[in-house]
């Protein structure tokens, strides 16, 4: 089977052009671009993982290693689209239009961390494994309904695929043929679980067989590769012709969260070596070099440039105002019930002091 | 000044198929979703003529799967639709239950209101209609302490169609509970015209001086009965009150009733322990206290799972089990 | 995809035989016995549409049409093995060694009906859809862990793939290789649903490759072929070669229960077609013909008795003692509860007329 | 007669650790499934070291799949095994619901005792402990109305050995939920032995006179501080119970406290409407009506969805809400 799903790449690990042909839609400008965003997720990840150790967020999940499927994927989607990510899909929200600060803000357990600016449809990130692809389903059979050519974008990772969510999500987008892609990214683990053991099937991508559905698996470290693909299948879900699997191959380098202890259940060496080997920055910076399109200063000054975006987020997020209480009861319904307002006023009535 | 209001007699099932009816005319918005909606019109004939009048786009066969039918609903209610996803049965919920619980309630609050989920579940319920394992389930007090949901349960035509547009134009998540037992056990005048009843009011069946009972769904029947006896056989006033909505009770009416009659009792269908019924209690024990003259007395189901068909007449409660708690409520 | 799954058979719909290697291993006996409970079975059936007619029993659930799929597969397990049927699935069940009163009890709403003889590992009818997916999965684990070749087989239907269960039974028997035979009724219909608007994909076999299982697509009207394809399926599942999905294609020829209309949303007469044609019985009356093995007399004798074996079970039935009380409250807990316990006393103080 | 036991101090995740190494040496039938329970030992580390010692077919990493996780275990309790299938968080047991619902426990009662699940579903559970979205709900009430199923919360490693042990002992389904604020919070004294809690049966943390308080769980820590703040500030001499198990309640010990102290204020972490508080009270209406000098007043979470961290402690009863509660009580 998985001879039937080979891992397709655009370019290889060394940098190297895989298919030329395809490479001509794709400008040097483009490639750059690319890069900036994975850069800018990583920077901001890793500022993260520090934020973190020191205090200053909460736990904090991950992403580096991931930053080529989650960007070449979120590039591959155009303004009144809809994107469902998860927890760990920052890269994809940031490149997509979620601010910085809103990330932040997210990692100090502050519900504006899940909304997106106005206009941008995203999801607040899906805790429930899996439970968001029959939504993102439902969110694309109502821009068909609509009439429009809007499609959504969900993403997910392998330890999701094995929820009931997973298949019943596929099976209606399929039924319904909706405008939707579906998008895996196979990092390996679900937190210590090797994929070898949440499956026994060699790929995710020929799970979609068992709906007739569009499927294939690429290298989710080749951003271009990512991009192109995904491209591809929201064409066709923009052109009516149905929802599309993907099975992005990628690698978490650092733990599942900062909660979690990699060593438990893995040798990190690995992570190292992937970093030096198969990592979606240095493929790209790999590709300019070789077609004498890479400038060190360019790199500096989008860092510098970052490291100053990241700096005001951190400001923000660190001067962001309390969260208002009214926060738990004014969204609960659109008018509260009876039952919210009567423990508002003892809530109320016990802070104000008066006990009695 | 009188206003002719055009009125039909209905079962409680037509009255269900009217108002889905009206509110697909009425708001282009509106789509049901569900297990044989649509060529079938449903296995009680809920949905009957409605593909055929709204179109197949509107009216949708979903594939067999509770989950997916909540999940995809929740996208379509986010995104601007207002779908009403049928349960063949509530027995057959459970499958959904994590879409419900985490999502279709939280998504107000997870965004701050930017997406909402204005959706209505609607599913036939409870036992007494000799239904194969696992159809006569009546577990609306796992909705009634799930955040962010309302219950509804009708228990006649005029109620069902009234309350089931205020559902559907409700802008939050709604879960409509149909008993099976009252969808063609009676009918009642029913409007045609459209109508709507506000949810967490109740309405009272009877009034009485002696004992206030508290009650919903097919239980205002046996209730209605147990009351017809005790009156004419021991002389006590009973008021009976149909709560309607069990998330918010109608606090007011509640204790209203109770403070009036001083003396309460809850029937209820679902197993005992952890039951709305205490929940009515708490409201009770919260506004009338001093003016209880005995416990309130809770009649339910058994602590059992719901049996097969054989046993479920012992499994529900009986007219003489309420017009025993009656009894000793008022002779405390 | 349909053509990688043809549907599989041994004998054709005229009784001729196909794989004349394969049905060297079948005697005319072995025919003649699957004929036998088939008709059996039918006749049942039959009956019991009668006596629903007559208010004698509930709701019933008709299975006639899928006579070859359940009693080719039910014949291809072994003392010891498990079956976890639906509540459509008595004419394997019957055949396993339920027997006919309880089938008929079942009907009565007795708890009794889901209980076979002691030593027959037969679960009670599922209800929820696809439930019973998992659990047959577990249930073969234990066998596998206990060091035993037993197996399971586990029925559902072609709506039931739908459910996020179907997928998760599946997953866990891949990856457990459990000794597990996952054997699907596609009788086109989930009560109103055909399998068009169920699924996008054209068999339900090719679902298996999401799994890297065994899969494969028959005829369930062969009984003949089913009980090979079974008996093939369990032979590898008692070698540690782990689980099946089988796709048995057949036709309920009635309504979906005795409460439902069919002709609201199929014409009825494709029904009357597939009895004169892809009948399960008819394939193997021609087929004896053809060997020159068909008796009248032998089929009348055995209607005989199977008659006679159908009142005495009804007479059993209709003689039994009503309910116990105590069968609801009994079997709740080992020890019943307090909370039951009063429960108990409260009730039977209303009962005994004692109020107050 | 004086025995000399060995002890050693443990966390309540060590005491839950002890006690499932103990169950799997001692019953080659218990197996351990989950998700990380393996090699990981668990993201709270309750397994920790248990696959090395049991070997990988006792201590199992499932896929990641609640639904069947437990279907697969209900599989293999039925025939002769006992698992203990972990739900990693407790708001995690939602896709699981229609195999707990409608199988685990309804499987004797189906089969009149054929067929069991002797299962155990251990799940850590609750807020204070600033963990993600959904990974806090205290949804217990779910469970004490779900008919076939007994529920426990340790509040501390010497309960939670015992009982955990009695809940892997006992021939039907346990749903035994972990507080997380209580895995670390403090330590105890717990027997190296093996040693059963019977089910069903409350503790009592401290004994008073004027209002008994009843609680579990973490809500434990909470009533303890208001209470030591009461007893100091107001003079109130509060009883405190920690009920442990919640179906079935502890009949007995609820009706002999309140019948002493005449008060009686319920505690609970989850959303106030239809929580396990309510049914505290019907205990008490039941057993202790006439001995009520003023309202049970229940002190529980918002009935708003559990939020994220930064508003969790707002979402939760704080001391000052119980303290405020108690003197309601009191001053009646
Ligand atoms: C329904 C559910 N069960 C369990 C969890 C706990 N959990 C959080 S992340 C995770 C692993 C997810 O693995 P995968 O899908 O591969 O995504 P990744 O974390 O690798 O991106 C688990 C088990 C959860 N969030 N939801
Ligand atoms: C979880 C669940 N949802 C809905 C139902 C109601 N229901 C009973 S049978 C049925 C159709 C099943 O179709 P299929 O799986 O094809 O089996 P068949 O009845 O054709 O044998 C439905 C929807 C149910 N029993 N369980
Ligand atoms: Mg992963
Ligand atoms: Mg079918």
């Amino acid at each position: 089977m998985i001879n039937d799903f080979p891992m397709q790449q655009l370019i290889d690990q060394d940098g190297n052009v895989l298919d030329h042909e395809r490479m001509q839609e794709i400008s040097i400008e483009k490639v750059k671009d690319m890069y900036y965003f994975m850069h800018r997720a990583r920077l901001l990840d890793k500022k993260c993982v520090n934020l973190q150790r020191q205090g200053r967020i909460g736990t904090y999940v991950q992403y580096e290693g991931q930053e080529g499927a989650q960007v070449g994927s979120a590039l591959a989607l155009e303004e009144g689209d809809w994107m469902f990510p998860t927890y760990r899909d920052h890269a994809a929200t940031l490149t997509y239009g979620q601010t910085m600060k809103n990330l932040l803000l997210n990692w100090r357990g502050r519900i504006e961390g899940g909304i997106a600016p106005e206009g941008i449809h995203i999801f607040p990130p899906a805790v429930p494994i899996a439970s968001q692809l029959p939504q993102a389903a439902g969110a694309a059979l109502a821009e068909k309904k609509k009439g429009t050519d809007r499609v959504s974008l969900v993403y997910f990772g392998d330890g999701a695929t094995s929820e009931g969510d997973f298949h019943e999500g596929l099976n209606f987008a399929s039924v319904f043929q909706t405008p939707t892609v579906f998008f895996n990214q196979n990092n390996g683990y679900a937190i210590s679980v090797p994929v070898e053991k949440q499956m026994n099937s060699e790929t995710i991508a020929q799970k979609g067989l068992g709906y007739d559905m569009n499927c294939l698996r690429i290298d989710g470290n080749d951003v271009i590769g990512v991009y192109c693909a995904v491209k591809d299948a929201v064409h066709k879900a923009r052109s009516g012709a149905g929802p599309t699997l993907i099975e992005a191959v990628t690698w978490r380098y650092g733990a599942h969260t900062t909660a979690d202890d990699p060593s438990k259940y893995r040798d990190q060496s690995e992570s190292e070596v992937r970093r030096q080997t198969t990592d979606p920055l240095l493929r790209v910076e790999k590709y300019l070099k070789a077609q004498d399109a890479w400038q060190e200063q360019w790199k500096q000054e989008i860092e510098a440039q970052i490291e100053s975006e990241i700096e005001t987020a951190l400001e923000e997020m660190e001067s962001y105002p309390e969260p208002e209480m009214n926060q738990l009861f004014d969204y609960v319904f659109e008018t509260p019930t009876w039952t919210i307002q009567q423990q508002i006023d003892e809530h109320l009535a016990v802070k104000g002091g008066k006990t009695s | 000044m009188s206003v002719a209001v055009e009125t039909k007699k209905l079962t409680m099932i037509q009255g269900i198929n009217d108002a889905l009816s009206t509110a697909l005319n009425e708001d282009e918005r509106t789509l049901i979703l569900g297990e044989d909606v649509g060529v079938n019109g449903g296995v009680f004939r809920a949905t009957e003529g409605l593909q055929e009048k709204y179109g197949s786009g509107r009216v949708i066969d979903t594939p067999l799967a509770e989950s997916g039918i909540m999940g995809t609903s929740i996208g379509l209610a986010a995104n601007g639709f207002r779908p009403i996803a049928e349960m063949q049965f509530l027995g057959f919920v459970y499958p959904a239950f994590n879409q419900i619980m985490t999502h279709a309630t939280r998504l107000r609050q997870r965004t701050l209101g930017r997406y909402t989920s204005p959706l209505v579940i609607r599913a036939p319920y409870g036992a007494g209609v000799r239904a194969p394992e696992i159809h006569s389930d009546s577990v609306e007090a796992l909705f009634t302490h799930m955040p962010g949901i309302k219950v509804v349960v009708p228990s006649n035509a005029y109620d069902a169609k009234g309350l089931l547009l205020e559902s559907i134009a409700d802008p939050d998540p709604v879960i409509f509970l149909e008993p099976m037992r009252c969808y063609r056990s009676s009918k009642t005048e029913v409007p045609e015209e459209k109508y709507k009843i506000e949810l967490g009011k109740a309405a009272t069946l009877k009034e009485g001086e002696d004992v206030s009972i508290f009650t919903w769904g097919a239980m205002t029947i046996e209730t209605m009965k147990a009351v017809e006896q005790l009156e004419a056989e021991k002389e006590i006033s009973c008021e009976v009150i149909d709560l309607r909505t069990l998330y918010p009770l109608d606090r007011d009416a509640i204790a209203a009733s109770v403070q009036k009659t001083t003396r309460a009792v809850v029937v209820q269908e679902a197993p005992l322990t952890g039951g709305v019924s205490s929940e009515v209690l708490s409201v009770i024990q919260d506004t009338s206290f001093l003016y209880l003259r005995s416990p309130v007395k809770q009649v339910g189901g058994l602590d059992v799972p719901v049996p097969v068909y054989s046993l479920e007449n012992e499994y529900l409660p009986s007219v003489d089990k309420i017009k025993y708690a009656v009894e000793q409520t008022v002779s405390f």
